[in-house]
């Protein structure tokens, strides 16, 4: 019981820990806690393997081995581990974007039946930041010259990528005197990959520098590009309101769950579930309609263009099978445990992945491709509804209770518009000190830190002092699920900024997407610096990752940091092993960049900082 | 007399002892080898969660008088006159498991011993790598543990280091004006990983 | 004393191993000694590091935990493991070619004085085979269109790389029915990383086979362009006579020794080595001469293409500054240790480093670029000059004797053409059983195999069996050192092959190259199947890397046996953690590639399971 209560804090999460025990379902928890204690050498960041000499490991007391088989030292090897795992990260964004791009080429050739171009301007608009001649095309014309132009963001002719041209003149200046522009998407990773070899860059500094050009890769390349064409394809979110966490699970609908990332396959599904036909079918099945719930980041990317209730984010993933509820789960990739196909199987539940580049043990493998994904998707939502019937009533536990009210949506375009058509009022409340900064806080769930427990603490600290928060992914829902993405969360803020919410009619935790939406954020940062005519560093804002445990994080966090913003990490990672390391990333690149790493395990005092960074920077803006 | 001490505060918890112990412990004494036989070689150490995040390499003590020696009724456990270690006369073990009662570290467990002349389940533990000292081997946990948690000496010399240490540490802050320990950059890792 | 004679069986390597221990220098064996034992989960493959919540590893013995926190088993991070290793390969090889293939397009564009195209044969060769029109084109102005056609190589826009155009139909349809066929050269590396990151790819076929596609992006992708441009702005290598071992440090000459994989640097090197006026500066401060020499790939390519003598292999690059001759040594990237600079601290050794990726600790970075390469390498030599003044006697120790005389320069087109014009001779001494089959023996060095032991023992064994060896990279050094490359190496061969030496006046150990030349073998390899009308896996050939230690050597095997070729390994990669892999790359693959893996660390086991499937071929083929 005190276990229990010690993993999360969330009520749903804690009543399904102990259906889970009682099925005999293994959790996240449980192998967290198998693997106790950790890899000391690879916690540290002090472990290398990427040569056949070694492995090789760094003794941190200082008596046992100080250099590698090659001579690398700790320096070097925790820079070489970190550097791969932004290239990890930058890779998995980009080609998440990437297989964006080929969608909307497929679109514009007439090859994809069941897609469609939902927002022509934002296409348009598109067209001529990237220089694509417009006369007179039609959007599917258009559309095939916008895909050329973004697949040319991924090569390797490119001197910088297009859309550092919505980076302040200042922050680009700032790159080019670091040699950190990025150049090209893919090109980036494989120079990572290049040089973290034995025997190319050993030098710590300059590793970690190409660190920073590889993650901005992403930040102003792939996962821009997948936020950008997932808004053309699918439309450009705006407010809307829905429901969050297990009892959006529903007992007598057919329910079925995607989980993953990318919105191709998920926008199917979601069309499919509409079917009158399929409705019909479910109703002579004895339901009462067909529920689409969603995880993670493909939950946020329905949740914020169709409403879609979501049932809970990375470390509920298993729990909300064990509600024995979900008919079908539908999985694309990133983030999808391996643990879950075997963790079905003490259910009815269907288990279906759907990428050519995603499978899983126990599950079955249904590929999506443009061309079949209509048809594809009417199957599945078919096939869920037979799944409907087989449910197994003693492995049946319907959560107590309602779901949270939320409201998603809150696009940049969305923003503006809540603000009345430019981002003035919202500057106009940050001088006037109504609002004192805005903070995106972002990230995963890992059970290293209790569940939902640092983003909710951190955030409610950031509200009460008057800090705008805007979040994403897994974040995102850990707010909602607390209560604090309703207008009357405006009550849990401090005055100035429950004033702004409550003249606006907006929570005062605003949710901007999935983690591919954290260039949202910086779109908007840019265009605030714009607007003033300054840096992003000088602008009183902050990031902040309480929870995160992913590769794509470490990514989103170093190009945040890249692009101006303090950013602040709840989870450590693996670099403690340099001491040297430790020193440029939270502090010396704030001589570098304007910002810098932190990591504070414990969020109130995570907000602390934050707070103080924010009076920081608006006292050197003279407000 | 060398023993192996252990220094809990210098274990990462990596856990390669426990390979390197089951490798030791094994018929080819190749860890690629080792790793599909059967029986399954198994280590006779465990490295264990602790508090405040520091993991503690458990193994037997070889105590003296030992309470497993002694609560073993067919005298299947007995002390080697050249290491000192208590061992297992697998010939003798029935199993009883008398001496895993007794043991006040919870070291003991039961399995065939790949190395034993009998394919029965006898008790299994620590010999402080008798035949590896007899080929002037470290033991094999003691030379796989690279953060020196686990090192072979002399008892004496160890508490002599031990203490030396002790006394350092009890002056540091004297004549500084503080008594704080240095907020070392190892310190405020391992704060990281308790405080939440 | 035992000590040394066990790490190497070379004599130059005992003599300096001794110099060095006196010297107090640590080499790369005592590194070794002290990381013993090596971390087991790491050597298996077992553990991981890809996300937050671990670090994770698999009990081997199966009594601690079975799976990672996200609930990857052994198979699932084993083969993630592997995969990653094979980006690294393939990103480093295809991040070489990058820069060769911006060069091309710098020199088509004037502006990179001192570089030309000295093949403009090929340059035509390749532009009709990419499709590019020459119509009256100047060389310059096709350089820039075959360098824009190759950078579409590198991008996402392509549905097969064009170099698959010289595979063989057989093996192409293999591909096409795996999924394989490589697309573009960092998407394969990008996707890669993607798939390894958690909650994507966790099915370890399709990510082993995904493994396959990415080193195929190398072997028919960025090593061949690597290759191919080498050869256009270098000149395609024709036989050349050398020496080989650290006898070819000159006491009374200034010794500038090249070290690295790139031959953009060490050919403006070699040019400023001939330059008159620093010839004779060098005579002045009492040089007879300026003497350059390589090391590792780099030497390699100067030595196909200029006949520079070569110092030693991967192990011998610390004990080649431990002469105390090594008046500057400049490295570009790759295979380069990190402990080199430190150890040159010992000597008057100049450490220059030339890279704009690649920084070293303790040595000076001197930044080559297209532009100022020219200007750059005559300062160096300069500098070389001066530094040969400042040689410490004591320190000198002049290696005694002779070095040893070798051949090289074989590239396919000198192999052609020493048959005759025609690869006929060949296919006939190969179906008349005068030459029983065709071996690559390729790769590094590692201390964890005797040095050049391996090598030696195989190849000596393979060549008195009547096959033929081809080499590149470090095992070619090894064999040469071993005397293995001079037409008199001949009565060392079996009764066919050496008639066949003799008869073509050639060695029975051919030198191909750098590692990146390991393409030509496959070229050869894919004429001779075209030949014959067969596929690559039918042909009485194999390959091994008896002593390979890199990332980089992992993605050669790995599209070694994706292109047809049985594969014996030296020294065991990571993957024993998993049975289920080894069957499928020991076994497996052979039903679906025609082709696997094996791993042997005894070369003379090794050379009995060659012969064994070169007879096998054999008598399939009706031989
Ligand atoms: S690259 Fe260096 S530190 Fe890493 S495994 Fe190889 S030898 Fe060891
Ligand atoms: S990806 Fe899985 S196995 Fe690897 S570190 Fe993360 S939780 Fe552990
Ligand atoms: S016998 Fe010594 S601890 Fe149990
Ligand atoms: S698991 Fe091998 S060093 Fe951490
Ligand atoms: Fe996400
Ligand atoms: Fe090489």
């Amino acid at each position: 019981k005190e276990e229990i209560q010690a993993r999360t804090i969330t009520e749903d999460g804690r009543l399904f820990l102990q259906k889970a025990a009682q099925d005999g379902l293994e959790t996240v928890w449980d192998r967290y806690q198998a693997q106790q204690p950790q890899c000391g050498f690879c916690e540290l960041g002090l472990s290398c393997r990427n040569c056949s000499m070694g492995p090789c490991r760094i003794d941190p007391f200082g008596e046992g081995p100080q250099r590698g088989v090659c001579g690398a030292d700790a320096d070097i090897i925790v820079a070489r581990n970190l550097g791969r795992m932004i290239a990890a990260g930058a890779a998995s964004h980009s080609d998440h974007g990437r297989d964006l791009v080929e969608v909307l080429r497929k679109v514009g050739e007439g090859k994809a039946p069941g897609y469609g171009i939902q927002s022509e301007e934002k296409l348009r608009k598109l067209a001529s930041e990237l220089g694509v001649a417009q006369d007179g095309k039609s959007a599917e014309a258009l559309a095939v010259a916008v895909a050329e132009a973004l697949e040319e963001e991924f090569g390797t002719r490119k001197k910088a990528l297009a859309f550092v041209g919505r980076v302040p003149e200042k922050r680009r200046k700032v790159w080019e005197k670091l040699g950190i522009t990025p150049r090209g998407i893919d090109r980036e990773t494989s120079e990572m990959m290049h040089r973290t070899h034995m025997g190319v860059d050993n030098d710590w500094k300059s590793l970690l520098l190409h660190g920073l050009r590889n993650a901005l890769s992403d930040g102003w390349g792939g996962s821009l590009i997948a936020t950008e064409v997932s808004d053309i394809l699918f439309g450009v979110p705006k407010p809307v309101a829905s429901e969050v966490n297990l009892r959006v699970l529903k007992e007598d609908q057919v329910n079925i769950v995607v989980h993953g990332h990318n919105p191709i396959v998920s926008e199917m599904i979601f069309q499919a579930a509409q079917d009158p036909e399929l409705l019909q079918l479910a109703e002579e099945k004895g339901a009462q309609g067909i529920n689409l719930a969603g995880l993670c980041c493909t939950g946020n990317e329905l949740l914020m263009r169709r409403g879609i209730p979501i049932a809970g984010n990375h470390l509920m993933t298993e729990l909300a099978l064990s509600t024995g509820l979900v008919d079908m789960m539908l999985v694309d990739y990133q983030c999808i445990m391996p643990a879950l196909g075997e963790a079905a199987r003490c259910y009815h539940t269907r288990m279906v992945s759907t990428s050519d580049k995603a499978r899983y043990p126990f599950m079955e493998h249904r590929e999506f491709r443009p061309e079949n994904a209509r048809q594809l998707a009417r199957d599945l939502v078919q096939e869920a509804v037979e799944s409907y019937t087989r449910r197994i009533p003693a492995k049946v536990l319907s959560p107590p209770g309602d779901a949270v009210k939320m409201m998603a949506g809150f696009s940049v375009e969305a923003i503006v518009s809540a603000l009345g058509g430019s981002a003035g009022p919202l500057i106009d409340a940050i001088k006037s000190g109504a609002i004192q900064g805005a903070v995106g806080v972002v990230g995963c769930n890992n059970p290293k830190i209790r569940h939902d427990y640092g983003h909710v603490t951190l955030t409610t600290r950031l509200i009460q002092n008057d800090v705008l928060v805007v979040d994403t992914g897994c974040a995102a829902v850990a707010h909602a699920k607390a209560g604090l993405k309703v207008p009357e969360a405006a009550e849990k803020a401090g005055p100035g900024l429950q004033q702004v919410c409550r003249a606006l009619g907006i929570p005062p935790v605003l949710h901007m997407g999935s983690c591919v939406d954290n260039v949202r954020i910086f779109d908007l940062a840019a265009a605030l610096a714009h607007a003033l005519g300054t840096d992003i560093s000088d602008l009183p804002l902050a990031a902040a990752a309480p929870e995160w445990y992913s590769e794509k994080a470490v990514s989103i966090a170093c190009y945040a940091v890249a692009s101006g913003v303090y950013t602040v990490l709840g989870t450590p990672p693996p670099i403690f092993g340099s001491p040297n390391i430790v020193k440029l990333l939270t502090e010396d690149l704030d001589d570098l960049l304007g910002a810098s790493f932190a990591v504070e395990p414990d969020p109130t005092k995570a907000a602390d900082l934050i707070l103080e960074r924010i009076r920081a920077k608006r006292a050197a803006l003279g407000l | 007399m060398k023993v192996v001490y252990v220094q809990p505060e210098r274990c990462v918890g990596c856990g390669q002892c426990r390979l390197a112990c089951a490798v030791a412990h094994s018929k080819s004494g190749s860890l690629v080898s080792s790793i599909r036989e059967i029986p399954r070689p198994r280590p006779r150490i465990g490295v264990l969660p602790a508090r405040e995040a520091i993991a503690f390499p458990n193994k037997c003590r070889h105590c003296d008088p030992a309470p497993c020696v002694e609560a073993c009724m067919p005298g299947a456990l007995f002390r080697d006159r050249e290491t000192h270690a208590v061992r297992v006369d697998a010939n003798r073990c029935i199993g009883c498991q008398s001496c895993a009662m007794a043991c006040p570290f919870g070291v003991l467990r039961f399995g065939p011993d790949p190395n034993a002349p009998v394919t029965r389940s006898v008790a299994l533990k620590c010999d402080q790598c008798s035949s590896r000292q007899a080929q002037g081997r470290l033991p094999a946990c003691v030379e796989a543990c690279k953060t020196g948690a686990l090192c072979f000496e002399d008892i004496h010399r160890v508490m002599e280091k031990r203490g030396r240490e002790a006394a350092f540490r009890a002056t540091l802050g004297l004549g500084r004006g503080q008594g704080d320990l240095p907020d070392s950059l190892w310190a405020v890792w391992r704060r990281m990983k308790t405080s939440v």
